[in-house]
């Protein structure tokens, strides 16, 4: 082992404490330590996610208490394989926006850094934490981020759009809170893993209270149907690397968080029909929006809103298929979605509406950044032979293993809504004339070089989802044993 | 319409939280019903005396059972201050040029001068007693906050200098994950005592609980000044 | 303190704390301006704050300090609430500030902080 | 007895402190009453045997809080809804 | 080497792609070789029988040549090579040649993937390669691209997401995915599922081969696409739809004890397909939509005869799918030479093409007579071996449908005829060449093809009995034919070929009789400038003859007309448009209804608590 779980908060905080100091002497450090340290993070995930896989969970202990009484991080197959997906993406999206700043100021770039750090750190918390009020103090770093980032260009949409963000977020930390406090009082106890012991002990009324209100301030963050009104409008109007940060990180942390507290701390059976039913109207209420849409970037938003809905629905399952599957959608998601809003970003640089029509005729005038947006498209509606076709066929299977068949009609029906407007979009880059006389704009080396490894990645896991599968296979069984995970948490010493 | 629907959603809402709180029932913590359910409470209670020989239970709680999580706190109040710069940011920064609530009388200013320096050794003794008696890194950060507000509102012209906020706010910091990643250099966990205990109630006792609380309150000193620096920075056309 | 006067402060507490919470969230679903939404959340904030201490008194518990007073046998109250809500005041404090420093963008951007004026981000 | 009725006075105050700062108009004494919010529920918390969380609160609600939304309204608008719209208007006929 | 012939096509597509950035020469190289050297690879290194096994994500996909596939694959290999000799003169000078030969490319290896699967997993991944490469190619000339493409794209996706959802059922049920365990386990899937399962697999079969009420997005896609890829498009690819609903019929529904009512409505929908297409081909006044429809047309009779299931039938069916292949590339491929040349293809612009093209002619004219189904050539053949089919099953009224459709189906082959090449020569077409020599000799070698089927149609007969037999038909020893009575009273195939001589001989005496003399003594009239009534017409007003050719036939079929299936797919598509733009106002855009809503779904849930959660 080259390192321990608590490095993955530890190093980034100390950094972001440092950053100011380096800025003074050097400025040009405020803009490459974050890469350095997200790089490093990305070297420990790995070599941590190699070391779980063979030797079995991680679960660090902090501040000298074991866990019943101190926080505990938790590194298993599981929640790993979630670390490894947003560091790697924490990565790409700081490589790309690296060159994409040069002409901002010194300041504006620090916090701009500074805050995409602490977003992936706040982000890398959620999953790691075994403790649910540490859990809240996470979400709430994240979010505060968020809220920055969202807000950070000067118009006033952003800033709206982080109002709405803030308004929804802060009643999800009201509502946490509330849970927590329901769980504490009843329990006396914090620990994730302790709670999940004795949660049979609960009174069945708290139990159903607090996880509606755990369902409530979760669900917010992961964009569920009914509470994700901010989410398209930060989406948009955040800068486009941190719209690709938002679906490839901080929703994936939300669904981990939801999805810890589904499947190892309650053990309420009606839950998994409530992520059934939330995950169906998520899916279906943001693909038939994402229909009507006329900015590009909002209409990616919700085809992310609506591809959440199906990781719930594949959660919602509640077989060990359907985790794969969920988790398989969530990896290509991390994948694809970046991809999309990076290349789209670039396609309506120049226009000031950033409409869908802005991007007829691309083709010609940027066939990569075009060629690149239509790979992702075909991946995301799940075309085969491009990544997200795999995700789609193991999850209908894990639905039809469960005998779901009217779900698996509505997704692939939904599917069809999904495919018309991608395809829309597809045909408006290369098969309709240049409307608009606003040039392309050529997309910077680093983004190249970030955009062609995401196609890359697409096309791997396309022609050979061998290559992913083993760790979805230990991160799918590692949630489902939660035997295992009370064990090991609970009889967790100082290494 | 809105009314009505609002009032009967948080009606609805309101009953349930209210019947569930009812049930648990007041003053009788911990509401523990089953005898299988060991508290985490009477564990900290015992430690905090019997290792860490910290008089307050609140601060060691804070700074070392969960000291993670204040850590994460001194965070989110750290880049609330960096959000709130980029939010509110303009590219030219008139230093100076600031909102002014009240003109100052001659007897505020002169009371203000005064008081400053009470406020802020007031506001040290806090947080350098944190550990045994009530109060600590964040009670008295704010209290030195509550300082240089006073000084900003009855100064027009006094400033803070960033520069000097910020190297502050950053040191405070990294003594904290320092100290932190210290006890996990030294064999041990993120975060542990490392250093001796001493005695209860005595000023140097608790390990590095008081070393983390006066970094923790100059950070949020420096925090809370610079929120404030910033909004009050922040003048708005004025209407009307 | 009397013991019988308990059983109505059970009810009082929690009732007020429950009560204020919701005022507060009447406040940021209802009022129109972005500053009563702001001041809506905090005070819902309050409320939160109040039931969360609320939850770890122990009638006749003593602060959790022991300081040389303390005569070792006397109930202490839960101090695990109270370092919880601690951690959520001043985050509380943070999101007030962003909210706030929100505000006053969208005013130099709208001059207006009535909440319907301000959907430019729609369906 | 007495410690009895002074909490029942503290919590209708924080009750009736709550729903003026819900109806005023004038978003300063709204404010101003929030900040009395804070501070009734600092007394509360020191009743409550929670001494740190008391000083906290009053710290932080009662002054901070206060005085960073007392900037705000200085920096925008005095009155709620309806007469921003009339000066909005106004700006924008200016 | 199946594994490599595929992938072979795939780099290929890559490289060519690439390529043709350089230089188009290279890319026009490049793409001839990646199409022919897999395609004989394919001819001469697999062999029926062979498997391959691949595993990907836990999944076995199983890859293997069957005697049914082979049909099918001879199909698609020699129609690709044809049309890729074709392809690279036809697409000189246009734009977008690179993503033409790269989607030409995958198109084949998608539809040989399809063949070659013997396991619905990879039988789906090369069905939906198939689908968006051939949807690239049909908006590539950037035409009504958001109508036609996205008709065809949505059309398609509901059948392969019905295909999709067909599989997972069967292989959660049976336990595999492999196309043999599921047909032969089909008895112990349940009886939803039994009933379930087919018409999935008929819906997603039936999109590909424009079964009727799944047809609308045919004739635009037909039409839109570049003609040297509609001959695949239509030759080939609508062909994998009946590969998938032979398999279905033979295994499926034959298992079902209601498998004679599906069999009967499928075979009725086909013959109502064959005449309402035949009916819209004859009012089409440009070559492309008239080709489309009656392609559509075509299908439909192919469709009877697969519904229908009888060896006869079955024989009758894979006959027409084979020779349809050949002719309807031929006929494709004369158009897209017509406008290539001419730069049009409307009928009433052109007029009396035959001696400048008079190859492209004979070719047409072949090609056409086969279509009608005039005896000599392979068309009657395989209609008439149908309407025997037919009647032998006593479908008496379905007989007459299709024998109207057929009847009908000379209008549109005359009107195709007539309209290109015949009648006066125009001065504005006098500059017209014959078509470049690797354009011609590709439709040519297809025209001689059906005359060749058409005259020793034994020749056939014997890869298509072996299909039969692989898919359950008895055994018939070669002899198949020997049901049709067209082959048994008049002995032996053999004597088809004096008919054949004959009729030959008479069509040869009246071309040359017409080409001496034809043109003597008639005197040029613009056919554009007709004058009626003292009115006088417009310049821009085209008053040819040619406009409104079948005017009193179209005033017959009218009400036929007037219900256009299209028009009430438009009207749902518009009606669900409207839902979805009322219902995405549920994100009104004000941050508080966000938080309302937050509340509302926390009272929901509170009040139903006891119901989710006991």
């Amino acid at each position: 082992m080259v390192g321990t779980p608590v490095l993955f908060i530890a190093i980034p905080l100390l950094a972001a404490f440092l950053i100011p100091l380096t800025g003074m002497v050097w400025k040009e450090s405020v803009r490459i330590i974050p890469g350095l340290i997200l790089a490093y993070l990305l070297v420990l995930a790995i070599n941590l996610l190699s070391y779980v896989t063979v030797n079995g969970p991680i679960v660090e202990v902090i501040a000298g208490w074991a866990p019943p009484i101190g926080i505990n991080l938790v590194f298993n197959a599981f929640s790993g394989f979630l670390v490894t997906i947003m560091v790697f993406m924490g990565l790409l999206v700081w490589l790309y926006s690296y060159r994409f700043k040069s002409n901002v100021e010194y300041e504006a770039a620090r916090k701009y850094f500074l805050l995409l750090m602490m977003l992936v750190t706040g982000s890398v918390g959620i999953v790691l934490t075994g403790d649910i009020f540490n859990m809240f103090v996470f979400i709430e770093i994240t979010g505060i981020s968020g809220y920055a980032l969202t807000a950070f260009y000067t118009g006033r949409d952003s800033a709206e759009a982080s109002f709405k963000y803030l308004i929804m977020g802060s009643i999800a930390s009201v509502f946490l809170l509330l849970a927590i406090m329901i769980i504490y009082s009843q329990l006396g106890t914090l620990n994730m893993a302790d709670v999940a012991s004795k949660m049979h002990l609960m009174d069945p009324k708290y139990k159903a209270v607090s996880f509606i209100l755990f369902v409530i301030a979760l669900g917010i963050e992961a964009e569920v149907f009914p509470l994700n009104g901010w989410a398209p409008d930060a989406y948009a109007e955040a800068p486009g690397p941190v719209g690709a940060a938002f679906s490839g990180i901080v929703v994936k942390a939300a669904v981990y968080a939801l999805i810890r507290y589904t499947y190892t701390i309650f053990d309420l059976s009606g839950a998994f029909d409530l992520l059934i039913i939330v995950g169906l109207m998520t899916l279906v209420i943001a693909e038939v929006a994402a229909i009507r849409q006329e900015k590009l970037k909002r209409m990616l938003a919700y085809s992310s809103i609506g591809q959440m809905g199906l990781v719930f629905v594949s959660f919602g399952i509640g077989t060990k298929e359907g985790v794969f599957a969920a988790l398989f959608i969530m990896l290509n998601h991390a994948i694809i979605k970046p991809l999309l809003f990076f290349s789209g970003s670039y396609l309506v640089y120049h226009s000031k509406k950033k409409t869908i029509s802005d991007v007829d005729g691309m083709g010609k005038l940027a066939p990569f950044t075009s060629l690149l947006f239509a790979l992702g498209a075909f991946s995301i509606v799940g075309l085969p032979p491009f990544a997200g076709f795999w995700s789609k066929l193991s999850f209908l299977m894990a639905a039809a293993d469960s005998n779901m068949l009217l779900i698996i009609g509505l997704i692939l029906t939904v599917s069809v809504v999904e495919l018309v407007y991608y395809m829309r979009v597809v045909n408006r880059i290369f098969f309709f004339k240049r409307a608009s006389h606003l040039l392309a704009r050529r997309p910077t080396f680093n983004a190249y070089i970030v955009m062609s490894v995401l196609a890359v990645l697409i096309l791997v896991i396309g022609f050979y989802p061998d290559s992913v599968s083993t760790y979805l296979h230990n991160a799918a069984n590692s949630l489902f044993d939660k035997s295992q995970y009370i064990h090991s948490v609970l009889t967790a010493t100082i290494q | 319409m809105k009314k009505i629907l609002v009032l009967l959603l948080l009606a609805v809402v309101g009953f349930y939280t209210a019947e569930t709180f009812f049930d648990i029932g007041f003053g009788k913590a911990p509401f523990v019903k089953s005898s299988e359910i060991k508290p985490v409470k009477d564990v900290y209670l015992h430690q905090t005396v019997q290792e860490l020989k910290v008089a307050n239970a609140v601060t060691s709680i804070v700074v070392n059972f969960r000291g993670f999580d204040t850590l994460g706190e001194v965070t989110v109040l750290f880049l609330s201050v960096t959000a709130l710069g980029s939010i509110l940011y303009k590219k030219r920064h008139h230093v100076g040029e600031r909102s002014v609530l009240f003109s100052a009388s001659s007897i505020v200013t002169s009371g203000s001068k005064l008081l400053f320096p009470a406020i802020v050794l007031l506001g040290a003794y806090v947080f350098i007693h944190g550990h045994l008696s009530p109060g600590g890194g964040f009670q008295g950060g704010v209290i030195i906050a509550t300082g240089f507000l006073l000084m900003l509102l009855a100064y027009e012209n006094y400033s803070v200098s960033h520069k000097g906020l910020a190297i502050v706010e950053s040191l405070a910091g990294i003594t904290f994950a320092g100290v932190g990643l210290l006890g996990f250099m030294n064999g041990g966990t993120f975060l542990q005592n490392f250093l001796a205990t001493g005695t209860l109630n005595d000023l140097f006792s608790g390990g590095i609980i008081p070393i983390i609380y006066i970094a923790v309150g100059f950070k949020v000193a420096a925090e809370l000044t610079g929120v404030i620096y910033t909004v009050l920075n922040e003048k708005g056309e004025q209407h009307g | 303190m009397d013991s019988t006067y308990f059983q109505y402060l059970d009810y009082a507490v929690y009732g007020t704390a429950v009560l204020v919470m919701l005022i507060g969230l009447y406040a940021a679903l209802v009022k129109k301006s972005l500053l009563k939404i702001v001041i809506g959340l905090s005070i819902v904030d309050s409320g939160l704050n109040l039931l969360i201490v609320t939850l770890g008194y122990i009638k006749g518990g003593t602060a959790p300090i022991f300081s040389p007073g303390y005569n070792g046998t006397q109930a202490m109250v839960d101090p695990i609430p109270q370092a919880l809500v601690l951690t959520a005041i001043v985050i509380g404090f943070g999101v007030t500030a962003v909210a706030l420093s929100l505000v006053i963008r969208l005013w130099r951007h709208h001059h207006t902080l009535y909440i319907d004026e301000i959907k430019n981000l729609k369906w | 007895m007495m410690a009895f009725i002074l909490i029942l006075i503290l919590l209708a105050l924080m009750i009736a402190a709550s729903v003026y700062a819900v109806r005023q108009k004038d978003l300063l004494y709204a404010v101003i009453a929030t900040g009395i919010i804070s501070l009734v529920l600092s007394i509360l918390f020191y009743l409550l045997q929670a001494p740190d969380v008391a000083l906290t609160e009053a710290a932080i609600g009662v002054a901070l809080t206060t005085i960073i939304f007392v900037i705000t309204i200085r920096n925008t608008v005095r009155m709620e809804d309806e007469s921003d719209k009339n000066k909005n208007i106004k700006s924008a006929a200016k | 080497m199946i594994t490599l012939i595929l992938l072979l096509f795939l780099g290929g597509a890559i490289v060519t792609w690439l390529g043709g950035k350089l230089s188009p020469i290279v890319g026009d190289m490049l793409f001839l070789v990646t199409i022919i050297v897999p395609a004989g690879m394919f001819f001469t290194g697999v062999t029926v029988g062979e498997v391959t096994h691949i595993h990907a994500l836990g999944l076995t996909l199983t890859w293997g040549l069957s005697p049914l596939s082979y049909l099918f694959s001879m199909i698609v290999v020699g129609l690709g090579i044809l049309l890729a000799i074709y392809a690279v003169p036809f697409m000189k000078g246009k734009q977008k040649t690179g993503a033409f030969y790269f989607n030409f490319t995958l198109s084949v290896m998608a539809m040989l993937g399809i063949l070659v699967s013997k396991d619905w997993v990879s039988f789906f991944i090369f069905w939906e390669i198939m689908t968006w490469s051939s949807y690239l190619m049909v908006i590539l000339n950037g035409k009504d691209v958001q109508r036609v493409g996205i008709k065809y794209f949505i059309f398609s996706a509901i059948g392969a997401y019905a295909m999709l959802m067909a599989m997972v059922v069967m292989n959660s049920q049976l336990g595999s995915f492999l196309m043999a365990d599921t047909f032969n386990n089909f008895q112990h899937l349940t009886v939803g599922n039994q009933i379930l399962i087919p018409i999935l697999l008929l819906t997603a079969f039936g999109v590909k081969s424009a079964m009727m009420p799944l047809h609308v997005w045919a004739p635009d896609a037909y039409s839109n696409a570049p003609m040297a890829y509609t001959g695949l498009f239509s030759g080939a690819l609508s062909k994998m739809g009946i590969y998938g609903m032979v398999l279905v019929m033979v295994t499926m529904i034959n298992q079902l004890p209601e498998g004679t009512l599906i069999r009967d409505i499928i075979a009725w929908i086909g013959g109502f397909t064959a005449a309402a297409a035949t009916l819209w081909a004859i009012t089409q006044d440009d070559g492309k939509k008239l080709l489309a429809w009656s392609s559509v047309g075509q299908m439909g009779y192919i469709i009877v005869g697969v519904a229908i299931g009888t060896p006869l039938a079955m024989l009758a069916a894979l006959f027409l799918v084979v020779v349809h292949a050949m002719f309807k590339g031929s006929l494709f491929m004369v158009v897209g030479a017509i406008e290539k040349q001419t730069g049009t293809t409307d009928f009433r612009e052109i007029n009396g093409l035959i001696r400048k093209m008079p190859w492209t002619f004979i070719s047409a004219l072949i090609s056409v007579i086969a279509l009608a189904g005039i005896p000599p050539l392979a068309g009657f053949v395989s209609k008439w071996m149908l309407y025997e089919a037919l009647i032998q099953n006593n479908n008496y009224i379905l007989v007459i449908l299709l024998f109207f459709a057929s009847t009908a189906g000379f209008l549109y082959c005359y009107k195709f005829l007539h309209g290109y090449f015949l009648g006066q020569e125009e001065p504005e077409w006098a500059h017209v060449k014959e078509a470049p020599v690797t354009m011609v000799v590709p439709m040519l070698l297809l025209a001689i093809g059906t005359f060749v089927l058409g005259t020793f149609p034994q020749l056939l007969f014997k890869p298509i009995d072996s299909a039969l037999q692989y898919v359950g038909y008895d055994a018939t020893g070669g002899h198949l034919w020997g049901q049709s009575i067209l082959f048994s009273e008049w002995g032996d195939v053999v004597t088809l070929q004096p008919i054949l001589y004959a009729v030959l001989a008479v069509f040869v005496f009246f071309a040359l009789f017409l080409w001496f003399k034809g043109t003597k003594g008639t005197r040029y009239v613009s056919t554009k400038d007709i004058s009626s009534s003292g009115e006088l017409p417009k310049e821009w007003e085209n008053l040819t003859f040619k406009v409104n050719f079948m005017q009193p036939f179209e005033r017959v079929i009218e009400p036929f007309l007037k219900r256009q299936i299209d028009k009430y797919y438009t009207a749902f598509g518009n009606g669900l448009e409207a839902l979805f733009e009322f219902t995405r106002r549920i994100y009104t855009g004000n941050g508080q209804t966000y938080a309302i809503y937050a509340i509302l779904f926390l009272a929901l849930l509170l009040l139903f608590r006891v119901n989710l959660f006991g």
